[in-house]
């Protein structure tokens, strides 16, 4: 079973070659810590920032450099900054190639719940909707299961929609599945030490086991 | 063309209760610090505030929430906040969420003078409900976006690093966020700058915000700049 | 009878303090040059200049500064660049307070028409369909008959036009006219030594003579 | 993420006969000439061409015309030029005259992921033929606005004054124009610039159009900067 960093280190595989990636707040941020070498990306972040660089050095904070989670940040070299309308310009024109965000339920056509919880206190979608809606490439990361041990993988999705037929990737601490275009989610690696009966019995919509499926490699 | 005022107060002339407020700043970085301390003493009431957070309990808008002076809030990311919390779940505060993209191009559009734009961002959620839906190839794709109209508020009130006698703003890194969005949509708009300067002293190709949009500005006194989340490395 | 700086010096009379003007080519170009002591307006140029000045010395020319007619132009202290979509954004928005353009023909309800002739080589619209659109507030600066004689202020646009109910006054070498809501020229102000008679003479739409017409005063 | 490549050549590599290019530029100001320079030698044809101006008879987008290699021009001002008008007349060259807002807001939408956008500008004239005219209320008015559809060329081409590897454009004065709206409106975006540098020598407040919407970029190996309208002041 993947601790969030496993999860974290397993997503930052996906990161290809000059992309340009959104980091959702959680185990999203830490793919940064990931990012094979020689694999350059540009790190966005929808209040304004492409190259979005680590925490600043004690001392070195900026109150007016922050990131979309309001956390203190730098700047790298070749870093551009500008207002939230051209932010989300380039995300709806599609410029970012992946967007990686958490969820509290996805459903096996790829609807997203990560917004409200109906009868709490709701803070707000942030940019979520607005990623979800535009993104090519979404990978949801999550825990499989919630609190009360239910399964987060649904057949459709029981709280309030972020966005439709939008995820394509998930990857779990159980293992990594595809969202396939014609509904279910098709398994494509298991954790380590982790059995396809695990996932199976922790995925309430239609898992999609075509063979052998073979544990990841994380190194 | 001198647009300068005096101070916050006297930038302020003509705000009334019932008043639709639109506020720069993502969290708190960028709020105008000094406009938002003459609206609480001003303490005029049942405002809707456009902005993309709600501040904290005593910082930002949380002190204008703190004197019950909002009605509405217009948001996409609240909480942080618990007064705010408090008067949401006892209905006295309205809270409309809206996403973050949606909020910026519905003011861009005020500035830019289109009466409605169109984005996918809600599509099938709660926020298109009672919207019209419209479906558009672009991209290569086929796909559904809901028409979103510009915010067009009586008052704009936006920070900037430098800004010159006739409204020229450059904002610093990422204070800049929601600012200049917020400044083109209002029908009267006020910049507090970190430093107030000559025309001239700008170079004309750095500025952000043209101060055609900008009805009034002065040098704020000071700035505190909180910081939300302080988050370091270990040298 | 006025010439074109006739014209454009009455039209500089329209020009008040703290206004944001965008200046067509030909006859509202000349305003610039006439706008009163004292009365501080900021020139709009639809390619991207607020603060326009004026022609740059000799062997000062800047290939990069150029104004919306195509010809070397300076700043002015206060000068801010844009690219085009802010630029006829803040037109759209009405934040430019007046427009001063020529015509071919206006009619008494204030279309405009003023980009094409058919038959002959048309060369577009440029910005004036943006502009006239948008402004609160079009003074059009134009002879008031063509070279053939036939007056430009008409019932209706004979020509393709550029934009409907827009043009709010008309200065010619004639004289000074409002178009009212209702319809109609109103003429306000006759040229020096002008007749009432020769500007309805040469006025085909319905033309409003309320009493007295002053002669205009220049300086 | 180094987009650079060699020269212009390389930078229209997958360009074929019949596709949509658009290209920055006001008049002659801010246009680039490289790239135009290697469309002539390239000799791709049947292209579309949005573009606010075409040039002069030998200089600018008057280069391609001379060749025939343009299929239609979409741009919001013509003429200065006796080849464009007699391949326009004797019906050679298609000719879409749009209004110059319409065009760069249409550009701006396709950067922005709008599929359209709504202006006022040719309501009631021919340019609203078969369009979509809507009411809206905007600004105190109730008026009519056209719905116009957002730009996607296969190609953008701009020229830039600064730009590092990554793609970072600053423009300089006036030359800036349409440009980072042509650049960002691409599915391939090509950037020429006066001078190439490494990332980190950009003051990233300053930058115009973020590396993101550039493909690839080169340094032009030399700018005439032809002026159109010289016109001076005696000193």
């Amino acid at each position: 079973m993947l601790d969030k960093n496993g999860i974290a280190k397993r997503i930052a595989k996906e990161i290809k070659d000059g992309y340009y990636v959104n980091l959702g707040i959680g185990i999203p941020t830490l793919c940064a810590n990931y990012i094979p070498q020689g694999v350059n990306v540009v790190l966005q972040s929808e209040n304004g920032i492409l190259g979005m660089g680590p925490f600043p050095f004690e001392g070195d904070e900026d109150a007016d450099l922050i990131n979309a989670g309001k956390q203190t940040v730098t700047l790298l070299p070749g870093a551009a900054i500008f207002d939230s309308a051209l932010s989300f310009g380039m995300i709806r024109a599609q410029k970012v190639n992946l967007t990686i965000l958490g969820a509290m339920e996805v459903s096996e056509n790829g609807d997203i719940a990560n917004w409200k919880i109906p009868g709490k206190m709701v803070k707000g979608m942030g940019g979520a909707m607005d990623l979800v809606a535009s993104a090519k490439n979404i990978i949801v990361a999550m825990q499989h299961v919630n609190k009360a041990g239910e399964s987060k993988l649904l057949p459709s999705c029981t709280l309030p929609i972020t966005g439709l037929r939008c995820v394509k990737k998930i990857v779990t601490e159980l293992g990594v599945l595809d969202v396939l275009p014609e509904g279910g989610f098709k398994l494509l690696e298991r954790a380590p030490g982790i059995s396809v009966e695990h996932i199976q019995n922790a995925t309430a919509g239609k898992l999609i086991v075509d063979g052998e499926i073979p544990e990841m490699i994380l190194d | 063309m001198n647009k300068t005022v005096k101070n916050a107060d006297e930038a302020l002339a003509g705000l009334e209760d019932g008043m639709t407020l639109a506020l720069g700043g993502f969290g708190l970085c960028g709020i105008p610090e000094n406009s938002i301390a003459a609206l609480v003493k001003k303490g005029k009431k049942n405002l809707t505030c456009i902005s993309n957070n709600a501040g904290v309990d005593d910082f930002g808008l949380g002190l204008l929430l703190q004197k019950k002076l909002i009605k509405k809030m217009i948001s996409s990311y609240v909480g942080e906040n618990a007064e705010f919390e408090r008067q949401m779940l006892s209905g006295e505060l309205e809270v409309d969420l809206i996403p973050q993209g949606t909020l910026a191009t519905r003011l861009m559009a005020g500035g830019y003078g289109m009466p409605a734009i169109f984005t996918p961002a809600g599509v099938g959620t709660e926020v298109a409900e009672g919207k019209e839906v419209r479906r558009f190839k672009f991209n290569g794709e086929e796909k559904d976006y809901l028409m979103e109209y510009a915010f067009e508020p009586d008052f704009s009130i936006v920070k900037a690093w430098k800004g010159d006698t006739m409204g020229n703003l450059i904002f610093r890194m990422t204070a800049r966020n929601f600012s200049p969005l917020v400044a083109m949509a209002g029908k009267i708009t006020i910049a507090e700058v970190e430093e107030l300067v000559q025309p001239g002293e700008l170079n004309p190709q750095e500025i952000h915000l043209p101060g055609i949009y900008v009805t009034r500005i002065f040098q704020g006194e000071k700035y505190e700049k909180r910081i939300e989340q302080r988050t370091v490395r270990k040298r």
